[in-house]
């Protein structure tokens, strides 16, 4: 409008970013120092690479209030297309990673097209009918993806050294083991992962895919084009799930059909719950969460089923916006 | 003057129901025109019509000569048109603030990398455009639930946020679904600056209200439904006198008229 | 806000009422009812220091409010000053922070919505909230599910009819397809339906053509010479004040003024803040 | 360490259920047993286990765990084919003796330095259900298998090895491992010109349903299972409908019908006794999966003289001729499986329980 | 080839009365909550399994199927009252991913005191199948098939012709407005919980000498009932059965036509298809909101 705008700074200011960034940071570059071992190390590159996957869900089903049941199919399609490719190709595995990123974004443009437009639950049921094709496909085409039994991925290899597990490398003058390099490479992913999804929520896109949420008519009479909206962020989740599946592959050097599977969907959808939809930092907690329950419940033998279910149960109850969101309104100041 | 919204022999049917039927009126640059008319007269299909949310049975509508058929609504906000809603469509998830600044969509980069990347320009537009935003929820008297999240506003705010938003997409032609329904005596007035304000700045405004008083007092041009169809049309002091319409509509013993007469 | 009322603020919580017309001291209000019908007796409805909000911010900062057998009261207010809250706390859909909601001399503050419906407390609630996914007839018909089954239910159903032409007309259309203002109807006539002995009323004109709402203030007019006791909330504050008893005028969460209907149609600041120039 | 660690990921829960719960109960008992009996080399054993659930992704975490948290003398596990191979990069990057109790070929070929593993491939069971075919001259066989790891690998060498034995797969069929009803496929495969026998090649309780819609059906060609379904379980569920079908199984199963000459006799007997006792539940051919690289395990230990992993790595490649329930096993460097395609026995369900064919 | 084809049918019907029976569970809570519950087929595990370990017990069958069938309403009636209810106002995504708490702690109780074998139980008739131009077709298929027709007689009856019906979908589709009507919520939702659950465990029953049953039963046919009530249109009994059956019918036409190996991805893409043209399913209803 014309008028004159009067400063008022403090009343219109969008929260800033960077002090969660910066604590993200500092978490993740001080977990190292509780790393007892290189098994540790194992449980935190995998939290994040599975967090990065949320973060890039949450966008979609948190944000965007779109759910997918059958977002494990990208993660599958990212870690079986690049290590196909450097396989097949003799491509080397970050331009593999990218390519197959690539590709995963045309095929999530191509199914998101005529699946989009449902709502609900049918939208569930549907993306979940996309995971159970593409595990199937992955079962069956056994000549190229070796079935059932999994397929051998090999090393990721920067600067022309392959990266193993076990190795350990010189770098400036300091010796880290090849699963301390795999950190730094899963927590700088989970890093820019973070940083360009609160971006994009904090951008008039993110605005747009919020109030898809809210209200589609509100969304379509201000000019969104509802439509193109759901399908773009569609694409840039499994573009998020396509990369840390890359990344798992290298990393696991063995993937199977399982990371395609309906549980794996499952898993994920219920990180972005519990951690809270529309909470970035939820979701890192979220993956954290449910990835190290089964890693203390292992003792506890038969009954850990019983037990995550009763924790998954007891979470939710008494958290029902998810971990953070719940959390941070309990601890917040009264409003002004 | 010339037509900025034509409407030609509109018809919407729902089952054997006509909501709309053989409708046909214009509506004037920069006027305050009214649409008035019995509950279930179609005047909210129409604004549906006309926006895009529903397909017509038969006829058209023109805006600035371009016809509309075929358009999604979200289309429509690029050609300058924009409207709020009788029944709420407030996006709850979010601030009151960003309901408005959804508003301005059509006017703000929506780019993939530039959104991933956050480009300076991006944040500085979002920053102009947050500013003007909380300018307008000022202007249309819900200034003090900027910081509020929607969905603790109260239904009244809640009227004006939606006049906020549609305004903050700098339409051409604004259609306003019963602003004042919720609003007291005094809010309505101050409502009714709000509206003219509007129309001074040259946007058009098609509004459908059931308060006579602010209808009467503020239009240009009145056009009453009755069944969907056309009853009467002209200036508020022909309206105000058509027997037709105080039968159908008005009733002998207006109330709110007399309590301003 | 758009203008304030006179008294200066005055602790909350405590009743800061002016009452203009007998000005009985607070905690004294029980027989303070100053309607046409009822005076002396227990009050029907009876807030005391009603407090409640939303998370930490309280919309309610401690009101009393009476209402007698056969009364129509009026709570006027400018948007967001609390009073659909206020109906909600009535009907229990509105977690108390503290105070006492008694009903006919029961404490109900433990009683859930539906089982204050059972005793004859019916809200019709703002933004109409039809079952929109039901026809018109079953919205009709739950809106009588609190009452026996009798053959009273399909007279009723008949008269209901009679009075909104338009919802028999639409009886087997999904209420979600109707108009807005034919789902204010219909939000009414289920109420309606479930045969109140008190009706507690959210903007009941709201969406409402002209003649409807004749209509409506006609309904409230009928119920009330039948003994039905209301509390209406209303914008259209110089019409409710008009057929009130008394009236309430609520600012912020803190009742500001009460009297009777007339009183408060003819008071100045009241005509100024509600009533428009 | 004054400890022998031994490291387990088994299926113990999830679909492979039935393989990975005998398989830890069996590691149980005997490492409570030879503890008993004053360990190993003077040390006590300390089984560390995880359950994977039949998530090799979880497989391989809890490998990791055992290799690096753990830090394990020596690994004997892996329920299913899927879970051993997501654990054998690390393993074989880390350097532990690692002993596979899952069946396909692929574990073992080719020789990987620190993977072994004791139950027959799918392949020798393949090569010796067609064999017991070629006997009874079939030429032409129809084939319907589960699509789960241990069902496709089976398909893929069954269809390898037919033309060895001069038989010809007419039909070839899959199902779902968690399908409910398999009549279409096995119409299927009834309504092919030819067939003269059909094999289901699977585990899991998938090969029960097959055996029932086979008898529902009503089909009359002779029917053969894999080993996969070696167990009572498989007669309880199947019922009246397995009568007569044939499959390649250990001995174990007919453990008490055999002459007490047969070299295997003693071991078979005892393993059956000592586990029916402690659990009362009939015992299974997966569990003795487990005995067998648990005995293989303590050989090498002992033959090593300690835990050191290279040495036992290498007394395990040097085993020739351990008596186990599942074989007689003899290691090689070409061979870190042990066992021949004679290992299986062809049994034949008759009257509701297993019999030697021979 | 005409008995092939009667094959596949009988085939398809049978699986197809299956899922059908098994998404009529689903029904009752979707309609009352808008929730899917993933716990649904643990219900039909705990049918199933349940009337097994009773029979283990020594309880003679007629009294082992209405005990463990009853133990599920229990457990379905128990599930709302510690689960669902105590998470007020949590909305609907939240509310499911209890009820997947929900499944896996009863898979995990089930586990663990009722072992991990699979089961089978008796036909319910002597004869065991029948033979029809050359197929043959299960008899416990026509049991399937009935009880799944007298179901959605009585829900679609319940649904259509009762105040009670209507107060469910009324606590779904508005549930302040419902409470207001005097409507107990808190026990309408409770009734529906423990009703699903009887429906799913007499399922759960009724199919086991079929499919067999074991602590996880529940995974796989919990899944295609969620699937067959979405093809159907949610909320709706008559499409849960239609969905089944097309469910069950495009599996056994397409293991029999087409290839097994594709049997469990060709109907998805048939259902994807059907979903294209109608989004709410076949018989789903439309929303209905209007601005
Ligand atoms: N989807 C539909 N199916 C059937 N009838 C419908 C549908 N949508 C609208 N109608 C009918 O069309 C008529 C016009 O409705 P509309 O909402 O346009 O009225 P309105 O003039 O805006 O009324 P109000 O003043 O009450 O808002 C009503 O009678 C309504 O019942
Ligand atoms: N769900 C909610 N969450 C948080 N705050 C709320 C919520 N609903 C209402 N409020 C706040 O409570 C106060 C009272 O609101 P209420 O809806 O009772 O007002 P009202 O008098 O009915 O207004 P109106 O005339 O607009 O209907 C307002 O300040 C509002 O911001
Ligand atoms: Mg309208
Ligand atoms: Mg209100």
């Amino acid at each position: 409008m014309s008028e004159a705008i009067p400063h008022r700074p403090s009343r219109v200011r969008a929260p800033a970013k960077w002090p969660g960034l910066l604590a993200l940071a500092v978490v993740l570059l001080a977990l190292p120092l509780f790393a007892g071992n290189d098994y540790h190390y194992d449980l935190m590159i995998k939290i994040a690479l599975t967090a990065a996957v949320a973060v890039g869900l949450n966008l979609l089903v948190g944000y965007a209030g779109q759910i997918s049941l059958g977002h494990a199919a990208f993660y599958a399609a990212g870690a079986y297309g690049s290590a196909l490719l450097v396989q097949n190709y003799e491509i080397t595995p970050v331009p593999a990673m990218l390519l197959a990123a690539a590709g995963v974004a045309v095929l999530a443009w191509l199914v998101g097209k005529p699946i989009l437009h449902l709502k609900g639950h049918y939208l569930s049921m549907a993306t979940l009918g996309l995971g159970v094709i593409a595990a199937i496909v992955l079962n069956n085409e056994d000549q190229l993806t070796g079935g059932p039994d999994g397929l051998p991925v090999a090393p990721l290899s920067l600067f022309g050294h392959e990266l193993s597990v076990f190795g350990s490398y010189d770098l400036f003058g300091l010796t880290i083991t090849g699963t301390q390099v795999w950190y730094g490479i899963a927590a700088g992913f989970l890093f820019l992962s973070v940083l360009f999804a609160l971006n994009l929520i904090d951008s008039p896109l993110g605005r747009a895919l919020r109030a898809l949420h809210g209200s589609e008519i509100a969304a379509q009479v201000a000019g969104v084009d509802t439509g193109k909206f759901k399908l773009r962020v569609f694409v840039i989740s499994a573009v998020y799930a396509s990369l840390a599946g890359s990344l798992y592959g290298y990393y696991g050097g063995f993937i199977t059909p399982n990371i395609a599977s309906f549980t794996h969907s499952i898993e994920l959808i219920t990180i972005v719950v519990l951690g809270g939809m529309a909470s970035t930092y939820g979701v890192i907690l979220g993956a954290a969460i449910l990835l190290l329950i089964p890693q203390f419940l292992t003792g506890f033998q038969e009954l850990e089923m019983v037990l995550f279910g009763a924790i998954l149960m007891a979470v939710m109850i008494f958290m029902p916006r998810g971990l953070v969101p719940t959390l941070a309104r309990r601890f917040q100041k009264e409003a002004p | 003057m010339t037509a900025l919204l034509s409407v030609d022999q509109l018809g919407k049917e729902f089952g054997g129901v006509h909501a709309v039927e053989d409708l046909s009126f214009q509506v004037e640059k920069g006027r305050i025109h009214s649409i008035i008319g019995p509950n279930g007269a179609g005047k909210t299909t129409l604004f549906n019509l006309i926006t895009g949310l529903y397909q017509p049975s038969s006829g058209g509508v023109h805006l600035n000569g371009r016809s509309l058929a075929g358009h999604q609504p979200h289309e429509l906000a690029p050609l300058g048109m924009c409207r709020t809603f009788q029944n709420l469509q407030i996006c709850m998830n979010m601030t009151a603030l960003e309901n408005v600044m959804l508003g301005r969509h059509r006017h703000l980069k929506q780019g993939t990398f530039t959104s991933l990347f956050k480009l300076p320009a991006l944040r500085r537009a979002d920053r102009q455009c947050r500013e003007e935003c909380a300018e307008l929820m000022e202007f249309v008297g819900c200034g003090q639930y900027i910081q509020h999240h929607a969905s603790a506003m109260p239904y009244g705010a809640l009227k004006r946020l939606e006049i906020a938003r549609a305004l903050a997409s700098s339409p051409d032609i604004l259609l306003l679904d019963e602003p004042a329904a919720g609003l007291n005596r005094n809010e309505t007035d101050a409502l009714r600056d709000v509206i003219r304000r509007i129309a001074d700045k040259g946007i058009t405004v098609v509004l459908v209200e059931h308060d006579m008083k602010l209808v009467m007092s503020i239009s240009d041009q009145v056009l009453v439904l009755c069944y969907g169809r056309k009853l009467a049309e002209g200036t508020p002091e022909e309206i105000r006198a058509n027997p037709d319409v105080i039968d159908a509509y008005l009733g002998n013993r207006n109330p709110r008229e007399e309590a301003t007469a | 806000m758009n203008a304030t009322l006179s008294t200066p603020a005055a602790p909350r919580g405590e009743q800061r009422a002016r009452a203009f017309d007998d000005g009985a001291a607070p905690g004294e209000r029980a027989d303070g009812g100053t309607g046409p019908i009822a005076k002396g007796g227990a009050p029907l409805l009876d807030l005391r220091g009603i407090r409640t909000g939303y998370g930490r911010i309280e919309a309610l900062h401690g009101l009393d409010v009476a209402i007698h057998p056969g009364e129509t009261v009026a709570l006027v207010g400018a948007n967001g000053a609390g009073k659909s809250t206020l109906l909600r706390v009535i009907s229990g859909l509105q977690p108390l922070t503290a105070g006492t909601v008694t009903f006919d001399g029961d404490n109900l503050n433990r009683r859930k919505a539906a089982d204050r419906v059972h005793r004859g407390i019916v809200q019709v609630p703002e933004g109409r909230q039809v079952f929109a996914g039901l026809s018109v007839e079953d919205n009709l018909m739950l809106g009588a599910f609190s009452r026996r089954r009798d053959k009273g239910l399909a007279d009723d159903l008949e008269a209901m009819y009679q009075r909104f032409p338009i919802l028999k007309e639409k009886r087997r259309l999904h209420a979600g397809n109707l108009s807005g203002g034919q789902q204010q109807m219909l939000a009414m006539g289920r109420a309606l339906m479930a045969k109140p002995r008190l009706l507690l009323l959210d903007e009941p004109s709201m969406g409402l053509a002209p003649l409807i709402i004749e209509e409506i203030f006609g309904i409230i007019t009928e119920l009330k010479r039948e003994g039905i006791t209301i509390f209406v909330v209303e914008q259209n504050a110089s019409e409710a004040l008009a057929i009130a008893d008394r009236g309430y005028v609520l600012e912020t969460g803190d009742i500001v003024a009460t009297g009777s209907g007339e009183t408060l149609l003819n008071d100045e600041s009241v005509k100024a803040a509600y009533l428009g120039g | 360490a004054d400890t022998i660690r031994i490291g387990s990921f088994l299926s113990v829960t999830g679909p492979a259920s039935f393989l990975g719960d005998p398989e830890l109960k069996t590691l149980e008992l005997y490492i409570d047993k030879i503890n008993e009996r004053g360990g190993v080399l003077g040390k006590q054993l300390e089984l560390v286990h995880y359950d994977d659930a039949g998530d090799a992704s979880k497989a391989r975490t809890f490998a990791n765990r055992l290799l690096r948290q753990d830090r394990v003398d020596l690994i004997v596990g892996g329920s299913t084919t899927g879970a051993t191979m997501a654990a054998v990069p690390l393993i074989q990057q880390a350097g532990v003796p690692f002993i596979s109790l899952a069946g396909a070929e692929t574990i073992t070929t080719p020789v990987k330095k620190w993977v072994f593993k004791t139950p027959q491939s799918d392949r020798q069971a393949a090569r010796r259900i067609l064999m017991d075919m070629k006997e009874r001259g079939f030429t032409k066989i129809g084939l319907i298998s589960g699509t789960g790891g241990f069902g496709a690998s089976g398909r893929n060498v069954t269809k390898e090895e037919a033309g060895n034995f001069g038989i010809e797969i007419v039909a070839d069929e899959t199902y779902n491992p968690k399908d409910t009803d398999t009549t279409a496929q096995l119409t299927r495969i009834r309504n092919t010109e030819g067939v003269q026998a059909i094999l289901n090649f699977d585990f899991g309780q998938g090969p029960a349903i097959v055996t029932r819609n086979y008898a529902q059906l009503g089909i009359d060609l002779p029917f053969y299972q894999s080993h996969g379904v070696a167990s009572d379980s498989f007669l309880e569920l199947a019922g009246d409908a397995a009568e007569g079908l044939r499959l390649p199984a250990s001995a174990l199963l007919v453990a008490d019908k055999l002459p007490e000459s047969d070299p295997q006799y003693e071991v078979l007997n005892r393993y059956k006794s000592d586990y029916e006792s402690r659990y009362n539940e009939s015992v299974s051919t997966f569990g003795a999966y487990a005995y067998d690289g648990l005995q293989l395990a303590i050989q090498a230990i002992n033959k090593a003289g300690g835990t050191d992993k290279a040495k036992v790595r290498d007394a395990l490649e040097s085993i020739d001729g351990a008596v186990g329930v599942t074989g007689t096993y003899r290691m090689s460097a070409e061979d870190h499986m042990g066992l021949d395609a004679e290992s299986f026995r062809i049994l034949q369900v008759e009257d509701g329980d297993w019999a030697l064919t021979e | 080839m005409f008995s092939e084809f009667f094959q596949f049918t009988f085939s398809g019907i049978t699986l197809g009365a299956i899922y059908a029976l098994v998404a009529l569970g689903f029904t009752l809570i979707y309609n009352a909550s808008h929730v899917i519950n993933f716990a649904q087929g643990e219900f039909l595990m705990i049918g199933g399994m349940g009337t097994v370990v009773l029979m283990d017990a020594g309880v003679p069958i007629y009294f082992a199927i209405p005990l463990a069938i009853a133990m599920a309403g229990v457990a379905g009636i128990l599930l709302h009252r510690l689960a669902i209810a105590p998470a007020k106002n949590a909305d609907v995504v939240t509310l499911i991913i209890i009820t997947i708490g929900a499944s896996i702690f009863l898979r995990g109780l089930a586990q663990v005191f009722w072992g991990k074998e699979y089961h089978a139980l008796p036909n319910f008739s002597a004869t065991e199948s029948i033979s029809l131009g050359g197929a043959t077709l299960l008899t416990q298929s026509l049991w399937i098939l009935g009880i799944a027709a007298v179901l959605v007689t009585a829900l679609g009856l319940f649904f259509t012709r009762t105040a009670l019906g209507k107060a469910l979908l009324a606590t779904s589709m508005n549930k302040d407005a419902a409470s207001l009507m005097g409507i107990k919520t808190s026990a309408i939702l409770m009734m529906a919980f423990g009703i699903s659950a009887v429906i799913g465990a007499a399922a759960g029953v009724i199919v086991a000498p079929i499919t067999l049953t074991s602590y996880d039963i529940g995974i796989m046919l919990g899944l295609k009932g969620f699937i067959a009530a979405a093809i159907g249109g949610l909320g709706s009994s008559t499409g849960a059965i239609l969905g089944g059956l097309l469910l069950g019918l495009a599996e056994a036409y397409t293991a029999g036509y087409i290839s097994s190996d594709y049997k469990d991805a060709v109907p998805f893409v048939i259902i994807l298809a059907i979903l294209f043209f109608l989004p709410n399913g076949l018989l789903g209803s439309r929303a209905v909101e209007r601005v």
